[in-house]
């Protein structure tokens, strides 16, 4: 099962988008991301020192405790961490940690790395019509036959791009950079 | 609206999704100052162009980033196979014999 | 509130729910489930609109999406109707009416009946095919001022709305396994079949109840049901299967590449008051594995002179109002066919107990079981026999007879009618297969073209590929929805359906109705919206339009807002007869999306307003909104373009700002200038190749301007590089340009460099921007920087560093201009921005400083002769023609542009150069985008030396200053140059384009 | 020929229309000509035109693998103007609207050029920028055109919505008063009976399959559907499929063929009066004498000779109009098709010789050729007739890819059409 706890709601004002019986859209609250790039010996390197290890099959996530690791491409992955203290901080300090240990642990194998916590933000959108109203932008088949649990990808929201992840049944994590939200928020409001 | 196969993210996706990168196939020159100013046009600009099957490049800009190859037929849009970057360009007229039958 | 024409009984209508609504501005009752066309035929009106060219009044011809006559303007009310929101040209037989609506009858002047532009049916002889071209040509002038208007004035349908419209359009983006077009039994078993075998599967209609031909088809019997009540068990499995959507009032309109469809669903319009929270339309965008088009067939007219009278009208027409609607359009009925469906339409009224005059049917013998049934029913019928025309000018009062022989037709009486019902067969409804690339397959016998091998995972199913009879409809379309069901990957097996009655029967006629009138004067319409005519069609050949895609332009048939759904046939058919050459080999004209006209705002879906484009603001947007600045839109971000305090206008307050950091200090919002990290241990190689600079001895810690060129020799983007490791570097782009510098630098890693290690990633939005610049700028941010060095010594112009600022936010510290000015830029996490940037300007306040836009910022870095990409430079500038060859690393032996530099036209003598210019008098300003020649008032057609880039009045110089792109430029310093000007030409001087502290002496204070 | 006019109308109209003859003939291909024009689309046909009437070359054929006006010329969204930026274009763009004027009295046929004006938005400070440039650079030249405030803008054309609260208001406009529209079939009608009446061979249904050459690497004909027909000169003027015709002399192009939509609303009472181009929302617009709204899209991003392309491109020009003016959100598109569209890159056309003696080519008109399409013919005509160009077309070689002398009308402005 993956874990959905790594993002929690944020608990500032307006952090709810949509509230309806049959889905909501809320912020979550901040994360540390790392961008990290390079081939399988570099991934496999990172992986263990993040504790959280870099899949290699395509669409694929990797979520462990307070850690997940998303693949976004043959080369690339999106890695999460969340501090595990509640605050609406983006928890710089673990990113840098985070940075140094896998930095070490990949040495001087050819790899990037790149602090992206303040690029993106992330909506939790949850409940029975979650997957009904990502498709009025997304095009996607969000069937879970088509898009199970666990699958991410980076697509286009209509004319912005996130990335979507399926934490659950009824639950995705819409990742979008920090500008693209108010879009992204306003098209999920009117859906 | 194209349907478009990836084949880093072995998934097919909308259009939407890709940005189209012209004739594949076209290599830089190694040494672009050996080359006179017909060559080096040849390389900048000229095109086939055809109508039947094309080689060429999309990126899945909006997915895994990735850059391919593909072979589409220019009449019909429909794509008869795709390939990674770097992997060697399938023969069209082979292809082409193919689709005829 | 008569309702003369409504039967006592039967009907799909809720006699229960009495409607109430207007029709030019005249109340009208009907029921619930009535269309506008149902209920004004309830009323006895078959005057609803008037045609395109001659103005003739027309009624209803169809109870379907295929109208091309009863088009009116509908509003939800009088009210908005009168303030210019309804919508026009909608068919009156989709039209649901509700309390309230409002339609209006349209291209007529003052009123329906009595229509002045009703002369040009008078002058019809004149205004045949094509007319337009061979006259209005002089006097030349009157084209534009007499004619054109006039044409203008005369053609168009409905009134376009003038207001903005309030309505909501939504989307939906939908996948499925088999999507079904079409809700009549081939659809319905399709469906079911496909839903039983466990497909995902969307079912859509354009009607507002599913069942197709079944909702009037008295008699027949599915399952041993009637089949209205075997359509309500069908659509209730369906509804209670998760795996199935159906969509009814939704329009297949658009079938494209790879099984993409687009439907249209229609939400609202046929509510009294829909609940607001509603869209009005919705767009739905379908790949499915599998198709199933059940579209059906539709019935042709016959082409007879005065063909278009209302009260003429399409014999499943009148079925379908007589059995669905209750209405029977009529007092006394004739029915003039080549079919046997229309002879089954005149049981069906007999059978209501209304009168049918006559049964006339172009065939010498009929089925004698139709015949039968006709005289023990008391129809007289007359086999061999024409309708020539019809006598009654808003409506049909009588019906002219011919008998049809081998010499001819020869008149056979007249009979007293109201209503005339015709029918010429059925054309199987293929628009989508032929959207969906497929071919069509001419059957001589059927006279049709029906669905050849389909192109794309698709099948046609039932009527729309000429099956006829209820049982093997529904056989067909269980067959093809398991077909489709297995394709996409299920297993079932097709369901068996007993089913009798509901079949359309044999006959058809194409083209012409032969007659015995005076051929001169009379007119049998082919396309009635254009009011194109048999004559037309054989005009237009006469006059060489052997094509028939020449017919149809020339004639404008089946261009109209039904797209001849009704005409295209017997076109083809007449024009095949006029050109001596067979229906197949003159072939039809394409079809296009979409099926049925789509409503803009529905195509638009969501995009609209501040949701049309994204739009970007930085965190630093609200501090900036609240001070009152003025923004300008940047590619999709919202910048501020200049701070106007207490009544200043937009020069003022640029001046107070460009003198306000030349003097203290100015703070800026970058933000929005692209950044891209690159990284990995052939980042300077990488970089080596991308920009034209060298960067491989470029130290840690340091920052060098970098140009970037595209292959073709010429500047596509430049910005700051700072180099944060050796293996690391912070890469800025123009705003507008980062995207498209990323693309362009990954096409060239990606696709040539694939050996170099190193990647990028864009951290435009990890890092928000402070430009802090002037002479006070680091007693600005000194007191809040926390573990950098900021002394001169230590922290040189051109150089970088990363700590922190404000107590640990962590920071990324460039020292830089781009004003000539000593400066800095702050790199700090946007979360934080808004915090940082009010503390900077706490110290900015007071050292007299203040904020600037990018408005002051051009001036700035103007005065220093710096370019900015896509002003000074467009898209044909090459380095040396800015002045910057000093960027381009000779050494190197290659970067991307560099062989292009070496083309005859790049080293060229004469090329444009970047100099300055300043006015001779010292006053006047010069526009930008100004032309430079040599003469002061150059002759009409002189070539210009070049162009005014950038022009402003400078604070710093006291004076306007410009930068302008001349030919040879560099080498006219000095000489006077003039810049023409409507009212005479302006005196400059070529001067060296830095008009600031050449020296650079500032950068370092 | 019977000449054209509303007398001769109202006579032809006593006898029922019965004596109107063909507009141009059917004949059967001879087996040589002096100059074979391969494309019937509106640019081979004036060309045919011009070089019987004004360089007396009569023994001429256009060969149409179709029907005559049914390539780009029969799905154009019919913009006419000339206020190019750079003095190449403006030359060649205001030479063909000179022709223009007097066409419909020049073929005796009423091709409708509408002179309603055409009108460029600016939304952004750069738009205002590049279109003051266009007004500066043309005055110059004599090529009218004017800059507009918005107020100006909306002025001229009522249902422009120039509110300061929209996502791109607009700030301005460049106004070009004597460009229009005009009816882009009767303009293919018109040269074809025009040039037929010269005694030009145009021959529809016959493809181009071949070009056969001397053993001194000139041309000597072309391979047809119908045989083989011999050529003094060859003129290809193929548009979307000029790639496709060169390679049959073994000649690559720098051109890629993309599908480009257009779509017409249903047709309204005059509501709409000018032509506006937006090319920050990607968008343009006029309404036609029949009343449709005439909305040019945008082109697929992939090389296709399908004359069809995605929805998506109809989509985003829709809302782009509906965006402009919102009135019109409620009305309805009521066809949507493509043409293929022949690109350089530089987005200006190459007019004149080729490496194959005696093979001449015009193409690369993209997105925006039926403007020129009275010019084009007209300077095509007298390259091939005399063997080398009119200085107008001069620059506008195929070897200015080589030389890099490019005439970047992209670059400068972004604007098609
Ligand atoms: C949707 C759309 C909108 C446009 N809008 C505008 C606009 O508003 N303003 C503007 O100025 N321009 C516009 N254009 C561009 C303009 O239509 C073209 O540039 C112009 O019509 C080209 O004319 P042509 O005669 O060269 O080509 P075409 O009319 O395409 O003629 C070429 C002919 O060559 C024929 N042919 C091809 N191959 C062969 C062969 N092997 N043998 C024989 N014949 C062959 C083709 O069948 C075709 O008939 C638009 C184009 C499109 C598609
Ligand atoms: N008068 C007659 O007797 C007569 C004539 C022809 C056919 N028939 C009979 O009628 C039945 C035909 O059944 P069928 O199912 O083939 O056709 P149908 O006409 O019953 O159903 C077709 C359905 O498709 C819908 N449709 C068409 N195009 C559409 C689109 N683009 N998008 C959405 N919906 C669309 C129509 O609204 C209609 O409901 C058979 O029983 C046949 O024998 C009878
Ligand atoms: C300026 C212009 C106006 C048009 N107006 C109409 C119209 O009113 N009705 C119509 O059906 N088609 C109209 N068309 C489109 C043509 O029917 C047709 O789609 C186009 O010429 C392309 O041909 P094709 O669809 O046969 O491939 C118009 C086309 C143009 C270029
Ligand atoms: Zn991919």
């Amino acid at each position: 099962m993956p874990d959905t706890a790594l993002y929690a709601p944020a608990t500032t004002q307006g952090a709810s988008v949509v509230s309806r019986p049959d889905v909501t859209v809320t912020r979550a609250a901040p994360l540390a991301r790392l961008a990290f790039r390079g081939d399988a010996t570099a991934a496999g390197k990172a992986g263990a020192a993040f504790g959280a290890s870099l899949p290699m099959a395509p669409l694929a996530a990797n979520p462990v405790g307070q850690r997940a690791a998303l693949w976004l491409g043959p080369d690339e992955w999106l890695l999460l961490a969340a501090s595990g203290t509640v605050g609406e901080e983006v928890p710089w300090a673990l990113a840098r940690t985070l940075c140094d240990e896998i930095a070490t642990a990949v040495g001087t194998h050819p790899h990037a790395l790149v602090d992206v916590s303040e690029r993106n933000v992330a909506l939790i959108v949850s409940g029975p019509r979650a997957a009904a109203l990502l498709n009025t932008q997304v095009f996607l088949d969000l069937d879970e036959g088509a898009f199970p649990v666990g699958q991410v990808t980076r697509t286009l929201f209509t004319k912005a791009e996130i990335v979507l992840w399926r934490t659950g049944p009824d639950t995705f994590v819409v990742e979008c950079w920090r500008s693209f939200a108010p879009y992204v928020e306003g098209l999920l409001a009117n859906g | 609206m194209l349907l478009i196969s990836c084949p880093w993210c072995r998934v097919e996706r909308p259009e939407i999704e890709f940005r189209y990168g012209g004739e594949a196939h076209i290599d830089r020159p190694a040494q672009p100052a050996d080359l006179d100013d017909h060559q080096w046009a040849e390389f900048l600009y000229m095109r086939s162009n055809p109508k039947g099957l094309l080689a060429e490049r999309w990126r899945h800009v909006h997915g895994c980033g990735r850059f391919f190859n593909a072979v589409r037929h220019t009449v019909s849009d429909r794509f008869v196979c795709v390939y990674k970057t770097g992997e060697k360009c399938p023969d069209l007229e082979a292809l082409a014999r193919e689709g005829a039958q | 509130m008569t309702q003369q024409n409504r039967t006592s009984e039967g009907g799909r209508i809720d006699r229960g729910t009495p409607v109430t609504f207007t029709f030019d501005g005249k109340r009208y009752q009907g029921f619930a489930g009535d269309t506008l066309a149902s209920a004004l035929l309830a009323n006895d009106v078959h005057l609803v609109g008037r045609s395109f060219k001659y103005h003739r009044p027309r009624g209803i011809v169809t109870a379907g999406s295929e109208e091309p006559n009863a088009l009116v303007g509908v509003a939800r009310s009088r009210a908005k109707h009168a303030s210019g929101e309804a919508t026009p040209n909608l068919r009156a037989t989709q039209v649901e009416i509700h309390d309230g609506l409002a339609a209006e009858s349209q291209n007529r002047w003052p009123s329906l009946a009595f229509d002045i532009g009703a002369v040009n049916d008078k002058l019809s002889p004149l205004f045949v095919a094509g007319f337009y071209y061979k006259t209005f040509m002089w006097p030349k002038r009157f084209w534009n001022r007499v004619y054109e208007p006039f044409i203008r004035a005369a053609a168009g349908l409905g009134k376009a709305p003038t207001k903005p419209d309030t309505d909501t359009y939504a989307n939906t983006y939908a996948h499925c396994d088999v999507l079904v077009a079409g809700g009549g039994p081939a659809g319905l078993a399709a469906a079911l079949a496909a839903a039983r075998s466990g497909a995902r599967v969307i079912l859509a209609d354009e009607q507002a109840e599913f069942g197709g031909s079944l909702l009037h088809e008295r008699g027949a019997e599915i399952d041993g049901k009637p089949a209205a009540d075997w359509v309500t068990d069908a659509i209730g499995e369906l509804g209670d299967n998760p795996r199935v959507t159906l969509l009814s009032r939704t329009t297949v309109f658009g079938y494209f590449n790879q099984n993409f469809l687009a439907l249209a669903e229609r939400v609202t319009d046929h509510l009294a008051e829909p609940d607001p929270a509603l869209p009005r339309e919705r767009m739905w965008q379908v790949r499915a594995k599998e198709v199933v088009l059940a579209t059906g067939a539709i019935e042709r007219p016959l082409v007879f002179p005065e063909n278009d009278r209302p009260g003429v009208m399409m014999a499943e027409a009148g079925r379908i109002y007589a059995n669905r609607y209750g209405v029977v359009p009529g007092k006394a009925i004739a029915v003039a066919t080549a079919c046997d469906s229309a002879w089954r339409a005149a049981f069906d009224i007999a059978e209501a107990g209304d009168t049918i005059a006559v049964i006339a049917d172009l065939r010498a013998e009929p089925p004698a079981a139709l015949v039968e049934r006709a005289e023990a029913l008391g129809i007289r019928v007359e086999p061999s026999c024409a309708v020539t025309g019809v006598i009654g000018k808003t409506r049909v009062t009588r019906v002219l007879l011919g008998r049809m022989s081998d010499t001819g037709v020869v008149p056979a009486g007249e009979v007293e009618a109201d209503c005339l019902l015709m029918s010429g067969g059925w054309t199987p409804n293929v628009s989508l297969h032929s959207q969906a690339r497929g071919k069509l397959d001419w059957q001589p016998h059927m006279g049709a073209f029906l669905p050849g091998d389909p192109v794309q995972a698709q099948r046609s199913a039932g009527s729309c590929r000429g099956v006829d009879g209820l049982a093997e409809v529904l056989a067909d379309g269980a067959r093809a929805g398991v077909a489709a069901a297995t394709a996409a990957g299920h297993t079932g097996e097709a369901p068996v359906f007993t089913a009798t009655g509901g079949d359309a029967g044999s006959g058809w006629w194409l083209g012409a109705v032969p007659h015995d009138r005076d051929a001169s004067r009379v007119r049998a319409f082919v396309d009635f919206q254009n009011d194109v005519t048999a004559k037309d069609v054989k005009l237009a050949v006469r006059e060489g339009m052997h094509s028939i895609e020449h017919i149809k332009r020339y004639t404008t048939t089946g261009m109209a807002t039904d797209q001849g759904r009704l005409s295209n046939m017997n076109a083809l058919s007449i024009a095949s007869g006029a050109l001596g050459n067979e229906i197949p080999q003159v072939g039809l004209t394409t079809f296009r999306q979409p099926y049925t006209p789509v409503t803009f705002g529905t195509l638009a879906t969501t995009s609209r307003g501040d949701l049309f484009d994204p739009l970007r603001k930085t965190p630093i947007h609200d501090w900036a909104a609240e001070q009152g600045a003025a923004f300008e839109d940047v590619g999709l971000w919202k910048r501020a373009w200049y701070f106007p305090r207490g009544g200043e206008d937009m020069h003022d307050a640029v001046a107070r700002e460009c003198r306000t950091v030349r003097e203290s200090v100015g703070l800026f919002d970058a933000t929005t200038l692209g950044k891209i990290e690159i990284v990995g241990p052939d980042a300077a190689e990488f970089l080596n190749r991308i920009y034209t600079n060298p960067w491989t001895k470029l130290g840690v810690g340091k920052l060098r301007y970098g140009l970037m060129l595209n292959e073709a020799g010429f500047i596509m983007d430049d910005g700051v590089v700072g180099r944060l490791a050796d293996d690391r570097f912070h890469v800025t782009t123009t705003t507008g340009g980062a995207p498209r510098v990323l693309a362009h630098m990954e096409d060239y890693l990606q696709t040539e460099w694939s050996d170099l290690n190193v990647w990028l990633t864009s951290t435009t939005e990890q890092w928000a921007v402070i430009a802090v610049q002037g002479p006070k700028a680091r007693e600005a941010i000194a007191p809040l920087v926390d573990d950098i060095d900021l002394s001169g010594d230590a922290f040189p112009h051109m150089s970088l560093r990363e700590g922190h600022v404000m107590g640990g936010v962590p920071c990324r510290l460039f020292r830089m201009s781009f004003t000539g000015e000593a400066g800095y830029e702050i790199n700090v996490p946007p979360s934080r921005a808004r915090a940082v940037w009010e503390a900077v300007w706490a110290n900015v306040e007071k050292l007299g400083g203040c904020a600037y836009g990018t408005e002051a910022m051009h001036v700035l870095r103007a005065e220093k002769g710096y370019i900015i990409v896509g002003q000074e430079t467009d898209g044909t500038v090459t380095p040396d023609d800015v002045g910057m060859s000093w960027a381009i690393g000779k050494k190197k032996p290659d970067f991307v542009g560099k062989r292009s530099l070496a083309r005859p036209d790049l080293v060229a003598e004469g090329r444009k150069q970047m100099v300055g210019l300043l006015t001779k008098d010292g006053k006047t300003l010069l526009e930008e985008g100004a032309q430079v020649t040599v003469e002061r008032s150059p002759a009409r057609g002189t070539s210009a030396l070049g162009h005014v880039t950038s022009s402003y009045q400078s604070p710093a110089a006291g004076r306007p200053i410009a930068l302008a792109m001349i030919a040879g430029g560099r080498d006219r310093i000095g000489e006077t140059l003039h810049v023409p000007m409507p009212n005479g030409g302006i005196a400059v001087e070529v001067v060296q384009p830095v008009f600031v502290d050449p020296e650079g002496s500032r950068l370092n204070a | 020929m019977t000449r054209f006019s509303f007398w001769e109308l109202a006579r032809k109209a006593l006898n029922a229309h019965q004596d109107w003859g063909h507009q141009w003939r059917k004949p059967d291909p001879k087996p040589e000509y002096d100059v074979v024009i391969i494309g019937a689309g509106g640019h081979g046909l004036a060309t045919a035109y011009y070089l019987a009437k004004e360089h007396g070359v009569t023994n001429v054929a256009v060969l149409e693998k179709g029907w005559l006006g049914g390539g780009n010329t029969g799905r154009n969204t019919t913009i006419v103007r000339s206020n190019y930026l750079w003095e190449e274009s403006e030359g060649l763009y205001d030479h063909a609207m000179d022709l223009w004027q007097d066409l419909s009295q020049e073929l005796n046929y009423n091709v409708m050029y509408s002179a309603r004006g055409v009108m460029m938005l600016a939304h952004t400070v750069h738009d205002v920028q590049v279109f003051k440039r266009h007004v500066h650079a043309n005055r110059l030249a004599g090529v009218q055109n004017e800059w507009l405030s918005a107020e100006e803008a909306k002025a001229y054309c009522p249902p422009l919505n120039i509110e300061k609260n929209i996502r791109y208001p607009v700030m301005g406009a460049a106004l070009q008063r004597k460009a229009g529209v005009a009816r882009h079939d009767a303009v293919a009608w018109g040269y074809a009976r025009g040039a037929d009446k010269y005694g030009v061979d145009i021959i529809q249904n016959c493809a181009v399959t071949g070009i056969r050459r001397h053993a001194d690497g000139s041309v000597s004909g072309v391979e047809t559907s119908r045989g083989f027909i011999g050529a003094k000169k060859v003129g290809v003027v193929a548009a979307g499929h000029t790639s496709v015709v060169m390679d049959m002399a073994g000649v690559r192009m720098p051109l890629e063929s993309n599908p480009l939509q257009a779509l017409v609303s249903e047709p309204v009472k005059p509501c709409f009066p000018c032509v506006v181009m937006s090319n920050t929302v990607h968008a343009y617009l006029s309404q036609s004498d029949k009343g449709e709204l005439v909305i040019g899209a945008g082109t697929d991003q992939y090389v296709s000779y399908s004359q069809t392309g995605g929805l998506q491109i109809t989509t985003h020009t829709v809302d782009a109009i509906c965006e402009l003016f919102p009135m019109f959100r409620r009305m309805r598109m009521l066809r949507n098709w493509g043409g293929i569209v022949d690109v350089t890159p530089d987005r200006s056309p190459i007019i004149g010789k080729t490496p194959v003696p005696g093979l001449f080519v015009n193409c690369g008109w993209g997105t925006g050729g039926f403007k020129a399409t009275p010019g084009s013919g007209h300077v095509f005509a007298h390259t091939i007739a005399r063997d080398e160009p009119h200085p107008i077309n001069a620059p506008f070689t195929l070897d200015r890819f080589r030389t890099g002398r490019l005439i970047d009308e992209a670059a400068a402005a972004a604007v098609a059409h």
